[in-house]
């Protein structure tokens, strides 16, 4: 997996460029579709047909067999962040191929979204991503909105930036401490704990609850920020900048985490798009697409950001992006909160929501990438069906080309490195 | 190790160390355990059962060395038999399929080829034992100081200041040897190089 | 195949009243456009930042903000596809004639394709229009219609920072082209949908289920699916207790 | 009898060359006593608390004043749980595997000069026997990894083999090139025994970290790297590593067994520290012997172990005032208060005996004062190595094991061969 430079991923990402040599899926050497067909003896062939390319039952070469070992990584295991479980192909310790079996957290929210109303089911999706809550809910919300044709007024729509950028920042850290857990650096996730826990106070003191906050209404905010909100907003951003510091210099420089993450998990802009991954993951392989400015929604088109992408698509890269990232998020953050207006938090929106029937699909860039959320209505006040498009299970179906021909240990960091939430990817 | 021993004999009669204790029930002891954990090696079908029980032996003999005040010869098979020869054995034997080995049949077809051998060197140790009984000390080995052996090993093998040893000439043949081994097993497991 | 996708949403029977709201309402849109603010930033911000996207087709999506708050219960008069024109779709429409339809509903775009015309239509829109991105494969349930499933495809292209969605329908236990091979993103997309739709993707390398256990009985997301009794017994066979409820 | 027991009080040799078993037998007995003590309560308290401020946490805190109990409430858990062998485990293997590690660990001990008479036997080829038993800890990693019968510790078997066994090439070399400073001495031959070093060192005026400088601290760098790789410790803990092994060759053992394991794994940690600190760091020797001599120094310098003790004691004392005077903190309070005073009246004791043997006469306290810098100084050499090793574990993340395996063999091996080289070199040449 070590040199995958494709020359899409040098170049920062001129999306034409990419088009024009996606057809045919993916052009990576150790992965391929050739042509339109799909090529079984291609990695992403036998990646493709999971269970036909490993076979699960043991080998019985009777001597000095060391190799076509299967071994199972979870569902209880430290590094799968939570029940992801993962059939591990090795010889020794390389591995040859992996399968995901997931669906141990699968709890139907789609099923429940069609026997609930639109406001009952509002804080059901706090429970897919747990760790950025408040993205989930702005995209519901929005997407409901853009089903009843309202918009939210200007001040719902700067609270609802301030604590979704916030989010992520909480969703960032957990990140980080988990993934250099895995790696083996303890200490880090100390320090993201301890950091995370302003946030967590923050969003306690606006809407009561920490995790799973049930922070935004269909048509605007339901409560109005409490008095000081802006005072602790702002000392937040006093107190975190030099917090990212803090971890760049355990990790950033670290000689050890440098070879654990560089190369390792690499994944190519081209195979980035084929597989559908969005994110800070997508944005790692060198492409500059994050929908908060290609599609901007709430008022994110009035702050000015930039969107940091990676060259090589390794985990080092991502490790970066996702840093960066928290810096811009201070910059939107402070933008916002000094910029947040007078006014309603709440647009017009009728005691029962009864959208016309029709369909709508509107997605936000949460932390993990794009989250959509796809429903249609046939008129009446529940919807006729809910999809939702989560990042997290999207981009785990890139974790077999990422750890192709890797290691063990790889395969740990490159989960890591994939921040997926098993709450979301089951849903 | 015979000469190396007889120099430590001859060169350490002078100086004499404190009286060991209990020696003939440590060297019976020990003799004990070889032969028991040796008989183990053989007979038992687990390749590491047989293993661990080899690193018994191995250990059992260095403690022999220990009492014919040999320390650096006991020191070295510690180190060379037991810490890092048998490790790696055990290291192949993990990855046999054990169950597979102790289903099979302990004997295979030559074995009256083997028991005529192992009668013939067993027929050549006794007479050898009978022959060359006088060769072997008269009285108990006396005492010696350890304090020396490793020194004395040191001269016999790359001679005192100046004067060249005994065996240097017949201890690097003996490394080079080693090295060509250690060649040949890399182009062995290296399929082109 | 034609008359169906005329109708731009699927109307279940309650949904019969809209072509009159259909005729009422554009020319107020039209009018009450103009202020409309929020919507309005959005346009202009994608204008700024890469040509087409939802900006260009979103006109109508401005259309009736008003109309849909008292919310009529019975007459759900909201905002209404209209037809949507780009010379992408001129160029299909003149390939592919009726069996394609493209609309546009609250500024989002979308293809009503006949069934015949997957995989090649996604494959064009691939190669030639550049949506190299699949967003969302998913399917909706209409027990009343005979063709009951929508299928739908959510793409979107980097290049014209643009979002379509394809949409067909097939009928029970019919099959449909995997696009496994077009987007590879597909594979475990079309899984889900098989696993929640029991819509069987002919050419997938490896059609199973993906979130419910490989034993589950029934296709969880079909109308007609009870949930009751499926976790009853599913409770009874796998754990061996009364009811999970 | 009596006589013999007061008499060896004067000895300076060790009572393995006095042929002295009673106080060999006494030795043994204090070391196993002391090591095990250590290892369960002082280091795995200082670690906890340690690696706890070093992750902004606070640690144990409830079980004792500021924890001090855990380490033993938590042996008693370990000893009380339910002691648990796969069905599919080799039963025999299983259980001889923690028993091989901990013998390993503790037999080394046996030629630790904690001082020139403080040992209990000074063999003649000391390191080696040194290196060739603390070797043999593999054996109890392996076969623990193998009785399992299960994959993760197989794994975690085979990579700890492999780590261990490439890293001591390394760790061998860096010693011989120290071993080779010991022979630059009249007679022109060097010596394998631990004390005999450490004399080397003596006499040369310089511990053989900064010989021919910086040889010797390369040689010592190396060693101190190869050492963690050997005790299988952060960032070389791959065998145990427990985001992709879950716990390496341990995972199926619980209870006793994997307390045995872990026990090991110190022990083992502080037997390489003091190679460590015989070879380099002049073992017990006090910190400028010979720039800072005569009898006002050697006072100044004997007082040391009662002020660190008193030291110990005030930290203590200030943690009893500074506990909240809230009722529920009563027991706690008392329970530290009785510790800083126990710890006040050690440091007394050694005062007294610092005072009372101060002129270097053959009085049974000036042999006790002596002995009691020796160890001090000894000890107080591995306290660095220990709290480095914590250091290690909270600072850095885990090497995989194939740049391990670099790093042993392409990086260090060649390092510590060109040293020992050069070691030759310069000492012939001197």
């Amino acid at each position: 997996m070590t040199e995958q430079k494709t020359p899409d991923q040098k170049a920062p990402a001129t999306i034409p460029a990419q088009s024009k040599q996606l057809p045919g899926g993916l052009t990576d050497t150790s992965m391929r579709v050739t042509g339109t067909r799909l090529d079984p003896s291609g990695a992403l062939g036998s990646r493709a047909a999971s269970a036909a390319h490993l076979d699960l039952d043991t080998p019985d070469h009777p001597y000095l067999d060391s190799n076509e070992l299967v071994i199972n990584m979870g569902p209880q295991h430290p590094a799968t962040h939570g029940v992801l479980r993962v059939i591990l192909k090795l010889d020794g310790e390389k591995v040859l191929g992996t399968e995901c079996v997931i669906g141990y957290l699968h709890r139907g929210v789609e099923k429940i979204a069609e026997n609930r109303t639109y406001t009952m089911f509002n804080p059901y999706v706090d429970r897919m991503d747990y760790v950025a809550a408040v993205s989930n809910g702005l995209g519901y919300c929005q997407a409901v909105e853009k089903l009843l044709n309202v918009e939210a007024p200007p001040r719902a729509n700067y609270i609802r930036v301030i604590l979704t950028e916030l989010n992520r920042l909480a969703s960032h850290q957990l990140w980080l401490g988990t993934h250099a857990l895995d790696i083996g650096a303890m200490t880090p996730l100390f320090y993201t704990f301890r950091d995370r826990e302003e946030i967590l106070k923050i969003f306690e003191k606006y809407c009561g609850a920490r995790l799973t906050t049930h922070a935004f209404r269909i048509g605007g905010c339901l409560y109005e920020t409490y008095a000081g909100f802006e005072k602790d907003v702002k000392n937040f951003l006093k107190f975190f900048e030099p917090k990212i510091d803090e971890y760049e210099t355990l990790l950033t420089g670290n000689r050890i985490w440098i070879e654990r993450t560089k190369n390792v998990g690499v994944i190519s802009a081209a195979d980035a798009i084929a597989l559908g991954v969005t994110g800070p993951v997508l944005r790692a392989s060198g492409v500059k697409w994050d929908i908060r400015k290609a599609i901007p929604y709430a008022n994110y088109a009035d702050f000015d950001f930039e969107i940091p992408i990676g060259e090589n698509g390794d985990t080092y890269d991502r490790y970066l992006v996702r840093m960066r990232e928290m810096r811009q998020s201070l910059r939107i953050l402070e933008q916002a909160v000094n910029g947040i207006p007078e006014g309603p938090i709440m647009a017009k929106v009728p005691k029962v929501i009864k959208p016309a029937p029709g369909e709508v699909y509107h997605s936000i860039e949460a932390p993990k990438g794009e989250l959509g959320y796809f429903i249609v209505s046939d008129g009446s006040t529940q919807p006729y069906r809910l999809r939702v498009r989560p990042p997290s299970f999207v981009n785990l179906q890139a974790l077999d080309v990422m750890v192709r021909g890797a290691l063990v240990a790889d395969v740990v960091a490159v989960i890591g490195t994939l921040d997926i939430v098993l709450g979301e990817v089951d849903r | 190790m015979n000469p190396v021993v007889n120099s430590a004999v001859n060169a350490a009669a002078a100086n004499v160390g404190a009286a060991p204790v209990g020696t003939p029930y440590f060297f019976y002891g020990l003799a004990a355990v070889a032969i028991l954990s040796g008989l183990l090696v053989i007979t038992r079908r687990n390749a590491v059962h047989s293993a661990l029980a080899l690193i018994v032996t191995l250990l059992s003999v260095a403690g022999l060395y220990l009492m014919l005040y040999a320390p650096f010869v006991a020191g070295v098979q510690i180190i060379v038999y037991a810490g890092g020869i048998m490790v790696l054995f055990l290291f192949v034997i993990m990855l046999v399929n054990i169950e597979r080995v102790s289903k099979e049949r302990q004997f295979n077809r030559i074995w009256p080829v083997g028991l005529v051998a192992s009668c013939l060197l067993l027929a050549l140790f006794i007479g050898a034992f009978a022959k060359g009984r006088d060769l072997l000390p008269k009285n108990p080995v006396p005492q010696l100081s350890e304090g020396i052996n490793t020194q004395q090993i040191a001269s016999a093998l790359y001679g005192d200041a100046g004067r060249m040893g005994q065996y240097t000439f017949a201890f690097e043949i003996a490394s080079l040897l080693l090295l060509v081994a250690i060649l040949g097993a890399v182009i062995m497991t290296k399929k082109k190089i | 195949m034609a008359e169906e996708s005329k109708s731009p949403v699927p109307t279940p029977p309650e949904g019969e009243v809209k072509p009159t709201a259909e005729k009422a309402v554009p020319p107020a849109s039209v009018g009450a456009q103009s202020p409309e603010k929020p919507v309005g930033s959005v346009q202009t911000t994608q204008a700024a930042a890469k040509p087409g996207g939802e900006g260009a087709p979103a006109k109508p999506a401005a259309t009736a903000a008003a109309p849909a708050k008292p919310a009529a219960p019975t007459k759900p008069a909201g905002p209404v596809p209209m037809p949507w024109t780009s010379p992408m779709v001129e160029k299909y429409k003149a390939q592919y004639g009726s069996g394609l339809e493209a609309q546009t509903y609250l500024g989002q775009n979308y293809f009503s394709v006949d069934r015949s015309l997957i995989p090649d239509f996604l494959r064009l829109l691939r190669d030639e229009e550049q949506f190299d991105y699949c967003v969302d494969i998913t399917a909706v349930h209409w027990p009343k219609r005979e063709k009951q499933f929508d299928i739908y495809w959510i793409l979107y292209s980097f290049a014209r920072n643009e979002r379509v969605r394809v949409r067909t329908q097939i009928g029970d236990g019919a099959t449909i082209e995997s696009s496994v091979s077009i987007w590879a993103t597909a594979d475990w997309l079309e899984r889900e949908v098989y696993d929640m739709f029991g819509i069987q993707f002919d050419g997938h390398p490896d059609l199973k289920r993906i979130l419910m256990p490989d034993g589950w009985k029934g296709f969880p997301l079909r109308k007609d699916y009870g949930i009751l009794q499926q976790d009853k017994e599913w409770v009874q066979i796998n754990l061996g207790i009364e009811s999970g409820q | 009898m009596l006589n013999s027991f007061m008499s060896y009080l004067h000895s300076t040799v060790t009572p393995g060359e006095a042929g002295n078993q009673l106080w060999a037998l006494i030795y043994v007995l204090i070391i196993f006593a002391g090591v095990s003590l250590t290892v369960m309560w002082l280091i795995n308290w200082v670690e906890r608390k340690a690696l706890a401020h070093f992750q902004v946490r606070l640690g144990p805190m409830r079980v004792g004043p500021h924890g001090l109990l855990q380490p033993f409430a938590d042996a008693l858990k370990l000893m009380l749980k339910e002691d648990i062998i796969p069905a599919e485990a080799d039963q025999l293997i299983f259980w001889i595997a923690p028993v091989i590690g901990l013998l390993a660990a503790f037999t080394v001990y046996t030629v630790i000069p904690f001082g020139p008479s403080q040992a209990v036997s000074d063999m003649n080829i000391g390191i080696l026997f040194m290196l060739g038993v603390s070797s043999l800890g593999v054996l109890g990693i392996v076969t623990a990894g193998w009785a399992s019968n299960s994959h993760y510790p197989l794994i975690g078997a085979l990579r700890s083999s492999a780590q261990m066994v490439s890293y001591e090439v390394a760790m061998g070399l860096a010693v011989v090139s120290a071993i080779l400073m010991t022979s630059l001495n009249s007679t022109g031959t060097g010596t394998l025994s631990m004390i005999g070093i450490v004399r080397a060192q003596q006499e040369q005026h310089v511990w053989f970290l900064f010989k021919f400088f910086p040889l010797g601290f390369i040689a010592f760098v190396i060693f101190a790297i190869a050492m963690v790789a050997e005790t299988n410790r952060a960032p070389f803990d791959l065998p145990e590593a427990e985001s992709e092994l879950t716990a390496g060759f341990h995972t199926e053992y619980s209870g006793l067994r994997w307390s045995l394991f872990m026990l090991a794994e110190y022990a083992a940690m502080m037997a390489v520290s003091s190679i460590a600190v015989t070879m380099w760091l002049g073992g017990w020797m006090r910190p400028f012997p010979n720039l800072l001599h005569g009898p006002a120094w050697e006072l100044i310098f004997s007082l040391f172990p009662g002020l660190s003790f008193a030291a110990f004691a005030g930290f203590a004392f200030i943690g009893t005032v500074r506990m909240p005077k809230h009722s529920f903190f009563k027991v706690q309070r008392i329970g530290l208060g009785i510790f800083a005073l126990v710890l006040a009246f050690i440091a007394l004791v050694l005062f007294v005996i610092a005072i009372a043997g101060r002129n270097a006469d053959t009085s049974i306290a000036a042999s006790f004062r002596e002995g009691i810098d020796y160890v001090y100084w000894f000890l107080m050499k591995i306290a660095v190595f220990m709290y480095l090793f914590i250091w290690y574990r909270a600072t850095w993340p885990r090497y995989r094991f194939d740049q391990l395996m670099r790093v042993g063999w392409k990086v260090m091996l060649p390092i510590s061969l060109g040293v020992l080289i050069l070691t030759a070199i310069v000492g012939v040449l001197v």
